[in-house]
């Protein structure tokens, strides 16, 4: 094993084979029930279609490790498409103008919540379900209440492929991939998991808990900043309201990933194995035209299954 | 009465106790002996009922019994003094006393007034007098373990299981404590009772069992055993020198404390500290001694006072300040302020020291993990890897990471608080042999403890603390035990 | 002060608004919001966020207020109805505006929304000239105006034994997600299918964008509702096929008109049917103008 | 102090002051800036509109007492609902039948819920989270997506009024009193704070872990049952997407009121003033007629600064 490799890596795959296994069910019964599960264009469609949960996915593991939570993911994603597409007028701008404008207001989000639970002492659901109302609100106020139309091509070609992948799943590997290297191999990473672990203790052994947590509640709402960029140029808007409950998903996938809502135990890994399940669940029920009530059913029957069946294998 | 019959436990493919038998009988008290990692702890789980045993029998009066649950021992009568702290931090200390076993009135209520009154009465078997209605969470670690002891008591079992009772409180509790046994003893209750303070044992035990390495050794009569053949049993060889003679003489000052003042906790503290010196701090349970060093190594700063570090005045607002200037600290408090259960044992040991095993920000796996190694080696640390996670070792053995991990910094001043506290007489006599050593490196010691030989034998000086204030400054070698409680008692 | 003493310039009335953070009913809310101004009529302006128990909440809150006339844009059919019941018990009359309830108001001012399902589905069937596959995408399941278009698109599929109904599914009124089903249904019928009714723009603008991105377009009709900007713009630029027109402005102003009778103890229309249109490339100018 | 009254009162409501005083200074200023907020009728309304969030914040105070969550509350709330509808047809069956299988309804999903998280050992965020999507599924399904409407006066009443207090009202109160007597003065009650203060310890002590928190999650599902009723009463249907988000109102309120999100900590007291300070926003600003994306931006900040206020001052 190279010196780059985490140490962790082998031992969390074990982990997770309970979810793993359930993946590999999942996919090999909707390859013999629909036609259209195994080909290579519908790979490619559930790829693009997890990559917004994957960003938020990842973005939330971070805050979820320190024992924390972000319940304003999706607020804050319409809020950050809505300002980017303000910016993304044809002729306008530049495109890095959009973008950036769209990634400063989801870290402006994420450094606020990090904020007020660092300095302010308040329970993170609090802060965060605050900034939920919030930057809904503030949506809706810049956007008018009204999708901003009208975007440049530049911008709304980023949903585009770039060779044979989608560019928003270029952007979620490339974040899950140095995630899972800076969680890894990062002393910040490290100190991560001590501060969910164990705040007293960590902040005992010399670890400034305030900026720890402050750097993950920012790097949440940089990475939700990006989904709402990818978003809005997925739909062609920017839909202030947008990103409806998307943080249950998020934060769902992590959690089906072995992350603790406790802090201190989880990997990006498992992060990933969460959204890819979720992902797969969402397109194989609607290739088989299942109806949208057994829709809902199913697939919370399945989370919990998943769940289950990992916990025990876990515990065996 | 009751009866382990080959008990046999594993965790993980690991064998931790493999077939032990052992016979407790009433009104008798029972001492369990046995390195750090021998499976005591686990042992008397497995009859408490917090683990179900993977092999062998629990035969009660004479019947084989299945516990599922703690609740299960202690309807039949079987109660624990466990040995890392339960406390609920939240609620109130006679709520936490008699937790599950609550009074209540005609209506189906709790009766507050009687559960005070009981929880009163509990503590004062043990000659304690706590404020019933103040939250556990404000108990200094002392504290909370009488709570736990009185928590035992007041089950009124038939069989007591301690597990290192005394671990956390100092000699006037431990006398009490030893009343109280007694008069188990005579009311025909079994004692079976755990500790790494060998006159202890003496002092209670009508039977000792050891234990050593999972398997059990010998079971005889107290008198039968000295000390230092129980020592060679639970070791399985001779120790000849417990404490290293003290010959270092301390260099130039390097820390002095002016009139540091947190109120109420402690007032007008001044002291020096030399290199190479070790100092020792003594008092009574709540003196304020850890009060003391927690605000030298910034984990709860004092509110006036001045801290100066080879003569310059230092500010020290937070742990991470004191690491920085020098400072290491291992803390009392292992569970709450030492470890992080979910870690690893390497991450946990080099966490205070991670600048020193990076490449900028990123760490460098090959420099920590032969740091582990060596850490591992060097302080015989009993783990199954180094990617164990903290939580699955046996308390002494945590101690002994944490002791580790406040060295790894290699740090001009190391406070220990209570740095023995549940680590065996193999590892005590490596810790006392350490700080030893690190004396003579110049490395200036700050020791807390509640264990008055080791003050006596490791140290060059002795500060006596008594209700936060500064009562004496003693030599160890004109002094002894008598004169340090006579300063330290409350007047 | 007793309501009837108030002078035209103080009249007050109240008005829930269903939702206003989807466009349609925004911009019914901003027609509201405008002509009260014009008319100068003081309005107490809230929105129930699709939750018809707020709305209920919201009617007692006008009833405390005092306001003279309730403009109600009703949440749900039946749920919204205890509002019509408690101003009717408080003698303050009620317009209803865009949708119906069970309890009959004293106005209703507004469209069928079974109309709009019944004209979306005759534009696909006349467009398909009444033989081929469709895919409906539905709004939030149970909500009244989902209900409706739903029973009026299947009225119309009952009338043409050889359009058939392939798959529906929701998309939640979100155009994100019609855009991941309409991908989805790509893989599972692709070719299969010649059009798609979205129950408003929203989704169908999200089915387009799938379309368009596997280059299929041109073999799928797409209608929507609402006739929202960017839909009509769509169908200028002869992306989208079609939608059908609600006409907020008129509904809004026709809303405070008949309040305004109404406060004013002046007679007024039980009924001010606004109807839907459907707008293709061909008349879409005369509602970019609107 | 007589038997009768825990002594934790009045520290509670001492702890609680900030929200106190945040109540108090809202309620002031609406009274000045409004002719409606302080008259009886008023006041009534906001009683009226306050009690199906209490009683679910009641209920899930018992969850989260114990150191779980439950996000199904507002699904449970349609199911329930739902179910109570389909029995209330007038003529068909005596009230007690449409109410007792309402509150059946909820009962059995909240032991459900309870089961899967002490047997299952999976994580309460999961199972609720997999709850939220069954129970709104089932509700679509046996209602078949369309309201379920014709319910008999009988059942309908009881949204009205007993003298001059609303019903709904009169259930919180009683929901509240009977649950404030029970946390505070019966062993079982006392046994959720130290199961989630500390649940090795509890269980080392003899309470069944287990038991207990099955029944904090039956009774919850119990309360959420009886909500679910009551807003169908209100409503006069059984609608099967009622109750969205409404966990999120009654988990805030419940934290505003000064519950610990990890256990162990809080009091019903509390929780009834963080629903009332949640009422008295959300009816302030309709009567001050705040457009609601302003209202979004004004509620999310009171409430995380109320938070903050509280937290402050019982710190200090
Ligand atoms: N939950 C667990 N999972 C895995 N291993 C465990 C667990 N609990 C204990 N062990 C292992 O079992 C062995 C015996 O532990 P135990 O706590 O019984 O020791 P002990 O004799 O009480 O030691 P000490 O004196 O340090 O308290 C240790 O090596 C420990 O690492
Ligand atoms: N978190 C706290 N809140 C309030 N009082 C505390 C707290 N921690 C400690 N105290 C009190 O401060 C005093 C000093 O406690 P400290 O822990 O320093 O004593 P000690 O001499 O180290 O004794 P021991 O550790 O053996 O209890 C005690 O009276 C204790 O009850
Ligand atoms: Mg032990
Ligand atoms: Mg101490």
């Amino acid at each position: 094993m190279t010196a780059l490799t985490p140490p962790t890596l082998d031992r969390n795959l074990l982990h997770r084979l309970g979810i793993v296994a359930v993946l590999f069910v999942i996919a090999g019964l909707l390859s013999v029930l629909t036609d259209s599960f195994a080909t290579a264009s519908n790979l490619t469609n559930v790829a693009r279609q997890i990559s917004i949960n994957g960003i938020l996915a990842v973005g939330v593991t971070f805050v979820l490790l320190t024992g924390g939570v972000d319940l304003s993911l999706g607020s804050v994603v319409a809020l950050s498409g809505v300002v980017c597409a303000l910016f993304a007028h044809p002729g306008d701008h530049p495109l890095f103008v959009p973008i950036g404008m769209g990634l400063l207001t989801g870290v402006l989000c994420g450094l606020l919540n990090g904020v007020l639970v660092t300095r302010g002492g308040i329970a993170p659901f609090i802060v965060t379900l605050g900034m939920m109302t919030v930057a809904r609100g503030l949506a809706l106020i810049i956007s008018g209440g009204k999708p901003v139309a009208d975007m440049s091509p530049a911008l709304t070609n980023l949903s585009g492929d770039l060779g044979p992948l989608p560019i928003p799943l270029l952007c979620f590997a490339l974040v899950a991939g140095l995630s899972w290297l800076f969680l890894g191999r990062f002393r910040l990473g490290r100190h991560l998991y001590a501060v969910g672990g164990n705040e007293q203790a960590a902040r005992a052994a010399g670890v400034s808990v305030p900026q720890v947590k402050l750097f993950a509640y920012g790097l949440c709402g940089l990475l939700t900043g990006l989904a709402g960029v990818v978003l809005a140029a997925r739909i062609t808007t920017g839909q202030p309201n947008a990103g409806q409950a998307y943080e249950l998903d998020a934060i769902a996938a992590v959690v089906i990933g072995g992350t603790s809502l406790s802090g201190g135990v989880g990997s990006v890994l498992g992060t990933v194995l969460g959204v890819l399940l979720i992902g797969v669940i969402n397109n194989g029920l609607d290739l088989l035209s299942v109806s949208s009530y057994y829709q809902a059913v199913i697939k919370g029957v399945i989370i919990v299954g998943a769940v289950w069946l990992d916990r025990r294998q876990a515990r065996s | 009465m009751l009866r382990a019959c080959q008990l046999t436990k594993t965790f993980g493919g690991l064998s931790v106790l493999q077939e032990a038998t052992i016979d407790f009988h009433p009104g008798e008290v029972h001492a369990l002996m046995g390195e750090n990692g021998a499976g005591k702890s686990t042992l008397m789980k497995m009859l408490a009922g917090l683990y179900p045993p993977d092999g062998g029998t629990i035969e009660w009066r004479g019947q084989p019994v299945r516990f599922d649950s703690p609740d299960d021992a202690l309807s039949q009568g079987i109660a624990m003094v466990h040995q890392e702290l339960m406390p609920i931090p939240d609620l109130n200390v006679a709520e936490n006393l008699l937790l599950g076993m609550e009074p209540v009135n005609a209506l189906g209520w709790v009766d507050r007034a009687e559960l005070h009154r009981q929880a009163r009465s509990w503590l004062k078997e043990l000659n304690t007098d706590l404020d019933t209605h103040q939250p556990m969470r404000r108990l200094s670690v002392a504290q909370m373990q009488v709570v736990e002891i009185a928590k035992a008591l007041a089950r009124q079992a038939d069989v007591i299981l301690m597990d290192e009772p005394t671990a956390a409180l100092s000699d006037h509790e431990v006398a009490a404590l030893f009343k109280a046994i007694t008069t188990l003893r005579r009311r025909g209750v079994a004692v079976v009772y755990t500790t790494h303070k060998m006159d202890e044992v003496f002092r209670v035990a009508d039977r000792i069992s050891v234990l050593r390495d999972g398997k059990w050794v010998g079971t005889k009569a107290a008198i039968e055993f000295s000390p230092d053949s129980l020592i060679a049993h639970m070791v399985g060889r001779e120790l000849t020198q417990i404490f290293p003679p003290v010959t270092t003489t301390p260099g130039e000052v390097i820390l002095e404390v002016r009139a540091l003042t947190r109120a109420p906790a402690f007032r007008q503290i001044s002291f020096t500290l030399r290199r190479g010196e070790v100092l020792g701090l003594a008092g009574l349970m709540g003196a304020g001694r850890t009060e003391v060093v927690s605000a030298i190594g910034g984990l709860a700063p004092a509110t006036s006072g001045e801290i100066c570090l080879r003569g310059t005045p230092t500010h020290v607002t937070c742990p991470a300040d004191a690491i920085a200037a020098g400072i290491g600290m291992v803390t009392e408090d292992r569970k709450g302020l030492g470890i992080i259960p979910a870690l690893s044992v390497e991450h946990n040991l080099t966490l205070a020291a991670l600048p020193s095993f990076s490449r900028g920000p990123i760490i460098d796996a090959a420099a920590e993990r032969s740091a582990t190694q060596a850490a591992t080696t060097d302080f015989a640390i009993k783990a199954s890897s180094p990617h164990q996670a903290i939580r699955e070792l046996s308390g002494g053995n945590q101690q002994k990471v944490l002791l580790a991990r406040a060295l790894l910094n290699r740090p001009a001043i190391l406070i220990l608080d209570e740095p023995t506290r549940g680590i065996d007489i193999g590892a005590k006599a490596e810790i006392y042999a350490l700080i030893g050593r690190l004396s003579a490196q110049g490395t200036a010691v700050l020791l807390v403890s509640s264990e008055l030989p080791e003050i006596l034998s490791l140290t060059h000086r002795i500060l006596v603390l008594r209700q936060g204030e500064l009562a004496a400054e003693l030599d160890p070698r004109q002094t002894n035990q008598e004169e340090i409680l006579r300063h330290a008692m409350p007047r | 002060k007793k309501a009837e003493a108030r002078k035209p310039g103080e009249w007050l009335v109240g008005y829930s608004s269903r939702d206003q953070s989807a466009e349609y009913t925004a911009r019914l809310g901003d027609a509201v919001q405008a002509r009260a101004k014009e008319r100068g009529v003081k309005l107490v302006f809230v929105d129930a966020q699709a939750d018809a128990q707020k709305q209920i909440s919201q009617t007692e809150n006008f009833i405390s207020q005092k306001v003279d006339v309730i403009i109600l844009n009703p949440c749900e059919v039946e749920a919204s109805s205890p509002a019509i019941d408690r101003a009717r018990a408080a003698k303050i009359p009620v317009v209803n505006v865009n949708s119906l309830t069970k309890a009959a108001p004293d106005c209703y001012v507004g469209s069928d929304d079974e109309q709009a399902g019944i004209l979306a589905m005759e534009a696909i069937a006349k467009q398909l000239k009444g033989q081929g596959n469709v895919l409906m995408i539905h709004g939030i399941m149970g909500q009244s105006a989902q209900i409706h278009r739903d029973a009026g698109a299947r009225k119309v599929l009952a009338k043409y034994p050889g359009l058939k109904l392939l798959d529906h599914q929701t998309a939640s009124w979100d155009r994100a997600k019609a855009l991941a089903l309409t991908e989805n249904w790509l893989q599972a019928h692709k070719g299969k299918f010649q059009a798609i009714f979205a129950h408003n723009d929203e989704m169908a603008m999200g089915a387009l964008l799938a379309l368009e991105r596997a280059g299929l377009k041109k073999d799928v009709y797409v209608i929507g509702v609402d006739a929202i900007a960017q839909a009509l713009d769509a169908v200028k630029a002869g992306r989208l096929d079609a939608t059908v027109f609600q006409d907020a402005a008129g509904q809004g102003r026709g809303a405070i008109d008949t309040a305004i009778l109404m406060a004013a103890k002046q007679p007024y229309e039980k009924e001010v049917m606004i109807p839907f249109q459907v707008v293709t490339r061909e008349n879409v100018d005369q509602f970019l103008q609107k």
